[in-house]
């Protein structure tokens, strides 16, 4: 692999900072973002990317490649959870499987900020239609998961149900089928409102709805919104920004690996190898659309990434069965670290190799 | 001046408190008191700190009653999802 | 009416952002901006914009005008809650009647940088010295609304009242003079005690002081200290927190809504009557003073704006028998959006037509 | 090793602290925590989460009158402004 | 259903909140809930707002001595730093 | 002195907010910043500051100019806690006399970055590396401070101690050697721990990690990096965080002074004599090593300014035998008003006069 590009993407100070997070819970130093203030900084990144792709989508217009690529990222957001339910079902029961399915068929935005930061870098474009890419990417696999849930365990979903998973935090079993599902009364009812619940989940939950909103102002204001912010929603002050989120990334990251001692060797490769299976497959789609070098990067890395926000919120409600420390430290603790410092550079090797 | 009533605390993950206030309201309770970004370990490991944090709610009932049928109501909601519930005794002022 | 001035008040970021959180609410979003990182929006605008009004005010200095203007800022703050308060004593009780009154006598700082915005964006200017004169009014109404109480319910202000007022906040009574007023034995102590506190409370809260504050350090540090922080109060950097801050004030004044069930169509009627008519009083009296355009409108808008944070936090304190629910949702569900979306330019229209 | 005391807790609008700790020191105590930023819903319709939010008060008096010499301090203060006062029973490790 | 529990309530400063939960993993406590940013007043003078807050904890003990045998382990934690601890009757849903 | 200079430091936005902030407290305003956002502007004066001195550093290299005033900066933080702790002696005990006199070897970030404002202010260069300066001045004397409890209280460290220290805020007395020191079985053992836990506290605070890091990354990154970010650390974003940061040092300064009633004319004059003794002798050292104008007035400011965040943190823990009120107080509410006020001023003229 090109070591330049591998260092181009290291000496980049929020990729640093996200190092220098990590370290300080390795050496155990007191350093901390307190709450709400890492929220801050995630509402603004959502804000700033949502804005300039507006804004560059303004610019652009909507072309036919514009849309096959938002359709290739509807259909790898959907299909990817259904693969990695199969795959994951052969160590896991349902539910483990399919809020792990979910949590990688959709996407990290911060993961894609580092990369476009990578771009930024070495000076290749990219279209501003990728943030509606992004923001696509983040509902289906949601609620993909809660069908295969659904389809599988027929009576998982029922909200009142009375007895309780035994889970176990402590080992390492994830028995398949151990779920008891007895039958309620209310039933019928208990579903309609759960799955309601779930769709807005989905498809109106804060990031979804503050990206989508805010790819919406960009294309409303035009030139003269864009004159006058700017300068609030890119260059100086998105890396600054940036810079702070990937500090509190590193040592939320780092706080998780912990959890990773309870998850076993299965998960842990799957957390690296279905990345990359998913990049490769991200590239190829990009070949077939024709998106050009940093779009190409911009969807392996969608592709890749797994949520640590958005789905584990939705999964920790609605298939409350399934062990949260378990998807959330896949993605956290796995998937994010080696996306951000092996993955993205990696992928943008692949793409050169394959002349996409 | 002083008089009995039971106080009810509850901690689950803020993603549910839309859940217990909806129960409040339906058993006619409009008193109640939250806390947020609260953080703990439990049954479920550790919430709090970084992505999904908890909350704490605390109802103060005069009917004493009301205590031991909230309880009722908030079961299987504990029973899915995990947290605490206790009541304590105590007294309050009635202004 | 103009309508591209009402397109170009609409199509600003600030503003599209103020419908989103309203929007995020309609549709049950989980979109939240958590405490206090308002706070920290609200504080910076403070600065921000008392810095800027200093700057200028040093550039421009003090002229007949810009004193006549500052008279007339005051003159408005002070008979806007009498007049305001004999209207509502039609429906209302005393304290209700005097606390309302007190509200729309005050101003809402976010509206008036909404409308400066909007003279940004079309290339109208206005002076420095209309901070000053936001600053001059956000006080007086607290007090003249307690001396209203005063007057008429001549033992309301006693601060150890026995009997407490039945505020029933569930169904629409606010009857008239129902209030119970026990004479008490160290009553004028108390009510000394209450006056001191009401005067700090009206001239020395946080926003009244942050506001003259960097008002002052504008006009002190002159030329030197504009050009090491112009960059942080205006352009791009203000509008991102203009943005920010009226997400949450949709968010905040779409919850306020379920409220106004309670509040009766007189209120409703008033809260949109009376910010038209102090706005045409406005700018009757801009007219008369000469202020051009821009400080018209701004003036205008100062008028018709009503008080949601310092005259509220003042009358929970000192009129506990009035409905902090009643003053609140009418300044913050129905006075607040309608002046930032259909009032700034329907007062800059009349100002236009009228030739101000 | 452990001693009975009383724990009061009040609940009352933010705007209010600085009259309760006001009386706490007219009446000699000097420990006492506070936690801001707590919101709820009341009599007085709902407070927190966007301009006024409530805070929590607690004090552990092991002076067992003092909890209820406190109340009646405080009477005047809850029936004019509203909120939460309540007392239980507790044990200290006295150290 | 209800089962009667301890309620334990400790506060310290922030920067002992480590030390606490050593000790609370020394004796098997898994379930415990931490409030921070919270200020007070007490021996050691003022703590909180502005650079030094205090943090509070509450551990719900469902064996009843566990309660006291943590206050034997915190002992010497709160002699030396100072604090509050404190236990409450409570009853609590076992869900 | 030169009023000039005076003027030109107070006329200084940052430095007006500071009197702000004093003043806000002074008429019992309810004006605060609320927490965590003090927070907020710490961790990013750090993160700039830190990436600014990196990226200087980068461009200067390390020269023996450079090297000698790191070693110049390590010795006075060494050696200010040694003489501090037996001039304190004389009044206080050994618990007390070790915390002030590691407050007082250790540094204020906020008085160094307001020393850097007055000189961009007044346009005198200084160098990147007096950062690394700061860094390096921040910890040792938390060591020292402990090395002399251990040294003059042998037993004090033990961290199961059985007896409290009657400590007594309520009155003046700070006797000395009135603690009883017992011995403890398992004494050795808890001193190790404590021992790594201090030295831990010491040189991985989170203060410290985070300047370093951001020094590094300045570093690292290079002109690159710099070129990303610059205008999120340095100009009007800067000064603006630094105007916020010192707009909530003014209100936590003046809610201290009230705690001085209890200190007394000893520790109070202490206060003021001491950083004018340690800026003395850091100018000397300045002028031998040959630092320049600028450089000599940081590194009089780093050796004048008391500590009062990192050590009190640290003596809290490890000193619980001293008052934390003492040493908090008169770092923050005497020491530091009076170096921004009138020491920065003082030791440029200083400087100037002696011609360093
Ligand atoms: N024994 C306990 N004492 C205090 N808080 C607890 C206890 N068990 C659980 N919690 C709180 O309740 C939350 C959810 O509990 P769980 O569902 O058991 O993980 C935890 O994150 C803690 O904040
Ligand atoms: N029954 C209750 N249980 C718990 N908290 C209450 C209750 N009633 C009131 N509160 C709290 O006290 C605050 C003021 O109460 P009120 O004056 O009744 O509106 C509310 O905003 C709540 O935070
Ligand atoms: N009597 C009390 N009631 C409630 N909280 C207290 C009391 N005494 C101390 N505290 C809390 O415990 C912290 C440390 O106490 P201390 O070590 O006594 O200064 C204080 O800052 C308060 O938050
Ligand atoms: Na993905
Ligand atoms: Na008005
Ligand atoms: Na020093």
């Amino acid at each position: 692999m090109d070591s330049n590009l591998i260092l181009s993407n290291i000496l980049n100070p929020p990729v640093l900072f996200f190092f220098l997070g990590m370290l300080a819970v390795f050496v155990r130093s007191d350093l901390e973002i307190p709450n709400p203030l890492p929220k801050l900084f995630s509402l603004y990144l959502l804000v700033a990317i949502g804005f300039k792709g507006g804004h560059e989508l303004f610019e652009s217009g909507l072309s036919p490649m514009i849309i096959s690529t938002l359709l290739a990222a509807v259909f790898m957001a959907s299909i990817v959870p259904v693969y990695s339910f199969f795959i994951l079902r052969v160590k896991l029961d349902n539910y483990n499987a399919a809020a792990i399915a979910a949590t990688y068929g959709s996407i990290s935005a911060v993961t894609f900020i580092t990369a476009s930061s990578l771009l930024d870098k070495i000076e290749i474009p990219y279209g501003g239609h990728m943030v509606a890419a992004l923001a696509l990417m983040e509902s289906p696999a949601i609620v993909v998961g809660l069908v295969l849930v659904r389809i599988f365990t027929p009576k998982a979903l029922d909200i009142s149900v009375d007895e309780k998973h035994d889970r176990d935090d402590t080992d390492n079993k994830h028995h398949k089928d151990e779920v008891d599902n007895k039958n309620n009364k209310d039933e019928a009812d208990n579903q309609e409102t759960s799955w309601g619940e779930v769709l807005r989940e989905a498809f109106l939950n804060g990031s979804v709805l503050l990206l989508i909103g805010s790819l919406i102002t960009g294309v409303l204001t035009g030139g003269d919104g864009w004159t006058k912010v700017h300068l609030f929603v890119e260059k100086d002050l998105f890396y600054g920004a940036l810079m702070f989120f990937l500090l509190d990334m590193g040592l939320v990251a780092a706080r998780r690996i912990q959890d990773l001692q309870k998850t076993g060797m299965f998960l842990i490769s799957f957390a690296i190898l279905m990345p990359l299976a998913n990049a490769l497959l991200g590239i190829l789609l990009a070949k077939l659309v024709g998106m050009g070098e940093g779009n190409s990067l911009l969807f392996a890395v969608l592709c890749a990434s797994a949520s640590y926000i958005a789905v584990p919120a939705a999964m920790r409600m609605t298939v409350p069965e399934a062990n949260p420390s378990l998807y959330v430290s896949m993605a956290l603790a796995i998937t994010f670290p080696f996306n951000i410092i092996v993955g993205i550079p990696l992928y943008l090797q692949t793409i050169k190799l394959l002349g996409v | 001046m002083l008089q009995p009533v039971k106080k009810v605390e509850i901690i689950v993950s803020y993603l549910e408190v839309p859940a217990v206030l909806k129960i409040l309201k339906k058993n006619s309770i409009r008193g109640y008191t939250v806390i947020n970004n609260v953080s703990g370990s439990g049954e479920h490991g550790y919430s709090g700190d970084d992505l999904i944090t908890n909350s704490y709610i605390m109802i103060i009932c005069t009917d004493l009653e009301m205590a031991e049928k909230l309880s009722n109501a908030m079961q299987p909601l504990l029973k899915k999802l995990g947290g605490i519930f206790i009541i304590t005794d105590a007294q309050w002022i009635a202004h």
